[in-house]
């Protein structure tokens, strides 16, 4: 008698569970970074189309990942960074194209607009949209750490076993230019750009040592920073500026070498089921009002024209900071990867991290 | 046996301190009134569990909508994982006490292979396979099939392939300690197949059966290796707890960890109590 | 047997695989009768109990339960229960729970099934232990569970398989005579299997002994015992003394027999060539002297070589001279009761009392 | 013909589950580990995936480092379960046994996350342990005892113990305690009586305890990416990381296909030396 009716239980609670799965509302499935989507964004999304966001926060890699696990199904819309679209989208096919007359253009900051179409597309076909921008620097504790000026200081004695990076490309294509090379004039050669990637990579692995760990997520990063463990990164923008806000000692700097410019951007998966909502989304996020909630709530500059000006005036005040007009000028700007440099890049990873 | 000399009992208690530091570590700091799980003591408080966020800008879990859908994904999971390692469970149990057919012995074999599989393993092999699958069909038929890309369904699959292995032991054990005269006395009563299965064997085999759902529910539960490769969007708990772990943990995750922790004791209490006593 | 026999066996052969463990066996079973099959282990008494229930099906031969054909009638349609060796009670049930399933499975309402439950518990003397868990029960009272279990749906035929294997001396004892009054209270046939010679014959009306898959002979127990058909009936019935020799040929009164130790002995019975003589204890008598033996064609002096006491049991080990050793039950009356080991003795036996059977196939 | 019928269909779940989850999917990966690519999603037949794995030694110092660590593990874990198990099995009396025993449990129904957890909360620079030694003045500043070879060690060696302890607890069990006596009554040492007595009586319990420690070890992943830190990667991350982060399935795959055949090759070599059978080893563990 007991055993059926907790059988009985667990199904109905099975079944239950699995029609609360399928529910009906029309839903946009959304795959992107942390802070990208502050809730009152959403909720004024879902309250002026009716449309339920699905949100997965994720990062480049684990973007590709999954929709090349999925041929490009399971999402809506994705925003992967500009310069990583083509290449997968050659070797996969996970993207569909955009159909730009969906689109508001106007809303777009028109230069960003035209380089990122330049940089993600394939066979004529466009297949990114400039969103969220921003840089990779140092963020450094100034008082701790005050001779960081470059990306190579990161080996330095003065930040031993308190540094720390990112086991991603960035960091391979930072130290190459802080090396005094030009990893983006390689892009089209494999052979020097896989030499190149074996200078860099043999730096990095002497400076190993000096590294506390490899840091993965944002929060980890500022986590270390906040109790001191970790003096100097090598990190976004925007980590440095919310800690700058709450210890002002800790500051991003531009590097001597250059800071390196990305874009985030929106790209709609091959297999999305829901493209007009994935427009609605693009569209709505574009609005200069909200594109500026976005912006304060990644702690990043958008690509929505006018946007800027509203945007809050401690970002600009740090921005001003950061970056003197020479810095601007400085930034390096990611090209699109060529297919398979990504394999050459992570093979050089894998070893570093390996490397004892 | 002579007792234990004072250096032998001093080993073994230096050995349980160092088996519950790290777990008495984790529940301790889920009660300290600070933003990290860490040294120095700032206070006790339940705000990592109740709170609605106010005090350190996270809310607690029990109101964290992140991590109760997790721990929903977590139990769309378990729920079928549990009931299906029942169900076949049983029916291997019968097939390899009961049955004779050419190729027992290999199939019995394969059985047990699982669990020498890495997770990992598990996890890319039953991820390539049903992309493969996935693409065949949707080139022949032209049809979306969703359900063979990563997501909960695969993670149901994939925690199957080796949790059936000990579903499948634990119930083939005790029904190999079953007097099959018991079966042969009902028939002689009188009773039907059917009725002997369910008046007499099933309720035989229910401890096992009980004790191999609830074993599957903890394992589905706190499987990390094989999710991780399977997961789609929807994270389980684990899978969850995992990125926020990476992300620089919160005493939050020390609160869900408490809660699992307790969960799971609950759990193990009960499969102590419905496991039929071993003969010592 | 002018009425149909409750049970009868034609021909029942069972085969496994070259191996006959039931070969050609046949008997009929009267209502009201308690049958017993007596064999060792291994004699393939418990698969033709196995026929009998439908749980084996007989290779060639017929099974006939009140003039009913049972072949291809499964287990749970045969108007037959079985008391099986383990008892197999329902561990996850109560004394009422078991003894009502057969009843559930007949259909019967629990209202109609109740009364009936509590009828026969209190006739195997369980009443009251209706809602006792059966894990909770002494042994001879499981065992009137197991027999109250089959008892209660008033089958043509209760078969039992050595039900009485697993309990200690005392309530063996005890429950034989149980057994043998509820038997006899309920009227209801009983085919009881066994090894133990002792259960056999004290409860049985009949007995069967088998040996190596066949019925050596049928019989009232006392038949068995003092007129046994072969040799192995003679030496696997009560017990006795077993010499092995040859036959030297007919005389007078029955057949002479030269032990292996040299000496010549009277007996009876139609053997030739090698042979086995059986000899039993209480059958030997004893006395001070040879001279007061000489009534009997065999008579011999020896010395008591230990006294087994055990009362009315007790038994001397005798040794003389050209003579096996031979046990001769002692009795406790008469003037050689309080003999001692290392007195003389004379011992001598009748010719009927010594059975002859031809050696080969023992 | 009802017979064939019931035998079809209590097969049918064994063979689905077997075939469709098991065998095909590494036939599958088979199959992708044999794939090399020549363009652009055009991919040919061929071993440039193994070829790669042994050219190129990061990978294969990789697979060394992990096993070998594995099989250190898995040492390490013996020799400190060894005493813990003997004490339960055969010191402990009256309720401490059961007690003892439980207790050891206790960390599995935790799940791997929080046990690591707990590790990196005690281990860390700014951590408990680190607090306690700078408190107590054994330690002046901080000292960070997390990602190292040292911490990996001990959070695999923490994570394996209760798969050691339990089949040698069981094995020592049946261990009767006048054997020990009578070995100590005919005149030997301590050492003596472990090795010619307690430890050859509990061969099978240390050889189940060693290969699923070693096989849970080898397929760990949680615990090196957690407490390894920057130093050495674990076989598993070259897998994880080659399909997740690198899309290249057939490589990963070349690395699922190695990582399996190193387990197994391990596991047969440790049946073989110790001549006990696979079946009786998993069931007993």
């Amino acid at each position: 008698m007991k055993r059926r009716s907790f059988m009985i239980r667990s199904v109905a609670l099975a079944a239950l569970l699995a029609a609360s799965g399928a529910q009906a509302a029309e839903k946009l499935r959304l795959l992107t970074w942390a802070d990208y989507t502050p809730k009152e964004v959403v909720d004024a999304f879902t309250k002026e189309t009716g449309i339920e966001v699905e949100i997965t926060v994720s990062n480049n890699e684990e973007m590709i990942s999954k929709l090349r696990a999925t041929q490009g199904a399971g999402f809506d819309l994705a925003q992967p960074s500009q310069d990583r679209i083509t290449g997968p989208q050659a070797e996969f096919g996970i993207y569909k194209p955009l159909d730009l007359s969906k689109l508001d253009t106007k809303l777009f900051i028109g230069s960003m607009l035209e380089a990122t179409k330049k940089n993600t597309t394939l066979e004529g076909k466009v297949y990114g949209l400039p969103h969220i921008w921003g840089t990779d620097g140092l963020v450094v504790n100034t008082k701790a750490a005050p001779g960081v000026k470059d990306y190579l200081d990161l080996c330095g004695a003065e930040v031993a076993g308190k540094a720390s990076l990112r086991a991603k490309r960035p960091t391979l294509i930072a130290f190459a230019f802080a090396m005094g090379m030009d990893p983006f004039a390689a892009y089209g050669n494999e052979k020097s750009y896989g030499e190149m990637m074996e200078k860099v990579g043999a730096k990095l692995t002497e400076c190993k040592k000096n590294l506390k760990f490899f840091w993965e997520g944002k929060d980890a990063l500022l986590a270390g920073l906040r109790a001191g463990e970790v003096t100097a990164a090598m990190a976004w923008d925007t980590g440095g500026w919310k800690l700058n806000g709450e210890t002002p000692e800790i500051k991003f700097i531009a590097p001597k070498s250059g800071a390196l410019g990305w874009v985030d951007t929106f790209a709609i998966p091959a297999k999305g089921r829901n493209d007009d909502a994935a427009y609605k989304w693009i569209n709505f996020n574009m609005r200069p009002d909200v594109a500026a909630k976005v912006a304060a709530s990644a702690g990043n500059f958008t690509a929505s024209a006018g946007a800027d000006k509203l945007a809050a005036g401690k970002l600009k005040d740090q921005f001003a900071e950061s970056f003197p007009q020479a810095a601007i000028d400085n930034i390096k700007w990611y090209p699109a990867v060529p297919a398979g440099l990504e394999a050459i890049e992570g093979k050089i990873l894998d070893k570093v991290k390996a490397a004892n | 046996m002579n007792k234990a000399s004072l250096s032998y009992r001093l080993y073994i208690l230096a050995f349980y301190l160092f088996l519950f530091a790290p777990l008495v570590s984790v529940a301790v700091f889920a009660f300290n009134a600070s933003l990290f799980p860490a040294p120095p003591w700032k206070g006790f408080t339940v705000e990592w569990f109740t709170g609605t966020g106010a005090l350190f800008g996270k809310p607690g879990i029990f109101r964290d909508p992140a991590m109760l859908a997790a721990f929903l994904n977590s139990l769309k999971v378990a729920i079928p994982v549990t009931l299906l390692s029942i169900v076949i469970g049983t029916a291997n149990a019968f097939l390899l006490e009961r049955r004779e057919f050419p190729g027992k012995a290999l199939l019995s074999m394969m059985m047990l292979w699982p669990l020498v599989i890495p997770g990992v393993i598990l996890g890319i092999s039953i991820l390539a396979f049903s992309s493969r699958i996935a693409n065949a069909l949707e080139t022949w038929l032209n049809m979306d099939l969703d359900f063979l890309r990563p997501g909960l369904f695969l993670v149901i699959l994939g925690q199957l392939s080796f949790i059936l292995t000990i579903s499948t032991l634990i119930i083939g054990a005790r029904l190999k300690k079953f007097d099959r005269s018991l079966e042969e006395a009902a028939l002689d009563l009188g009773a039907s197949r059917l009725r002997v299965l369910t008046t007499i064997t099933l309720p035989f085999l229910k401890p096992a059966m009980v004790g191999a759902g609830l074993v599957a529910l903890l394992m589905s539960f706190e499987n990390f290796n094989t999710t991780l490769i399977l997961v789609g969007s929807d994270a389980p708990l684990p899978i969850y707890m995992y990125g926020q772990m990476r992300e620089g943990a919160t005493p939050a995750l020390n609160a869900a960890s408490l809660v699992l922790m307790l969960g799971a004791g609950f759990l193990a209490t009960l499969v102590a109590l419905v496991s039929p006593r071993k003969e010592a | 047997m002018s009425q149909v026999a409750d049970l009868a066996l034609l021909g029942v052969t069972k085969d496994f695989g070259g191996h006959k463990a039931v070969n050609d066996v046949s008997f009929e079973v009267a209502p009201g009768e308690f049958f017993s099959i007596l064999g060792p282990s291994g004699c393939g008494k418990t698969t033709l109990m196995r026929m009998i229930a439908g749980f084996e099906h007989p290779s060639a031969g017929d099974i006939v339960i009140r003039g009913q054909s049972m072949l291809g009638v499964p287990a749970n349609r045969r108007p037959v229960n079985m008391v099986f060796q383990s008892l197999a009670l329902f561990p996850m049930m109560t004394v009422g729970e078991n003894v009502g399933y057969g009843l559930a499975c007949a259909g019967i309402s629990k209202a109609e099934a109740g009364p009936r439950i509590t009828r026969i518990l209190d006739k195997v003397g369980l009443g009251g232990f209706a809602d006792r868990p059966v894990t909770r029960l002494s042994g001879g009272q499981r065992q009137r569970v197991a027999i109250a279990r089959c008892l209660v749906l008033e089958p043509t035929l209760v078969l039992l398989d050595e039900p009485l294997g697993a309990l200690d001396l005392k309530l063996r004892e005890h429950m034989k005579l149980e057994l043998k009054q509820l038997q006899a209270a309920f009227n209801t046939t009983f085919v009881y299997i066994t090894h133990d010679q002792s259960e056999a014959l004290v409860m049985s009306n009949r007995v069967a002994v088998m040996n190596h898959g066949r019925f050596e002979q049928v019989g009232s127990p006392r038949e068995l015992y003092h007129h046994p058909a072969t040799s192995f009936v003679a030496g696997f019935v009560g017990d006795t003394n077993i010499f092995s020799g040859e036959v030297t040929g007919a005389r007078a009164a029955g057949i002479g027999i030269r032990l292996s130790t040299d000496v010549e002995l009277a007996g009876s019975g139609s053997a030739s060539g090698q042979a086995k003589a059986y000899l039993r204890p209480e059958a030997v008598a004893l006395a001070g002297s040879v001279s007061e033996l000489s009534a009997l064609p065999n008579r011999f002096a020896g010395t008591v070589s230990t006294v087994l006491f055990d009362g009315a049991a007790s038994t001397l080990v005798i040794r003389a001279d050209k003579f096996p050793m031979l046990r001769a039950t002692l009795p406790q009356a008469g003037p050689l009761a309080g003999i001692e080991a290392g007195a003389p003795i004379a011992f001598g036996f009748t010719a009927e009392a010594l059975k002859v059977f031809s050696a080969r196939g023992v | 013909m009802g017979r064939r019928l019931a035998l079809f269909l209590l097969l049918a779940p064994a063979v689905l589950w077997i075939g469709l989850l098991v065998i095909l999917p590494h036939v599958e990966i088979a199959i992708l580990s044999f794939s090399q690519r020549v363009a652009a999603r055009v991919y040919t037949f061929g071993f440039a995936n193994y070829l790669e794995f042994l050219a190129e030694p990061v990978y294969w110092r990789t697979f060394a480092r992990t096993a070998l660590l594995s099989i250190l593990v898995t040492l390490i874990t013996l020799v400190i379960s060894f005493p813990v198990a003997l004490y339960i099995a055969k010191f402990a009396r009256g309720k401490s046994k059961p007690v003892l025993f439980l207790l050891c449990l206790i960390p599995f129904w935790a799940s791997e996350l929080v046990r690591t957890l707990g590790w990196m909360m005690l281990l860390r620079e700014t951590g408990i342990l680190s607090h306690f030694l700078q408190a107590i003045g054994v330690i002046g500043r901080p000292v960070e005892f997390l990602y190292n070879d040292g911490a990996l060690v001990l959070g695999l060696v923490y994570g394996g113990m209760l798969f050691m302890i339990v089949p040698l607890t069981n094995a020592l069990e049946s261990l009767e305690t006048a054997q020990i006596e009578a070995g100590y009554d005919l005149g030997g040492s301590h050492l003596t009586v472990l090795r010619r007595i307690i430890i050859p009586h509990a061969m099978p319990g240390i050889v189940a305890g060693s290969i699923v420690v070693f096989m849970l070890t080898v397929g760990n992943f949680v615990t090196p990416v957690m407490l390894g830190g920057k130093n050495g990667l674990w076989f598993t991350e070259q897998i994880y990381s080659q399909f997740i982060t690198r899309f290249n399935w057939p490589q990963g795959s070349a690395f699922g296909f190695m990582l399996l055949l190193l387990s197994t090759v391990i596991v047969w070599i440790g049946l073989r030396l110790t001549g006990q059978g696979f079946s009786e080893t998993l069931r007993r563990s």
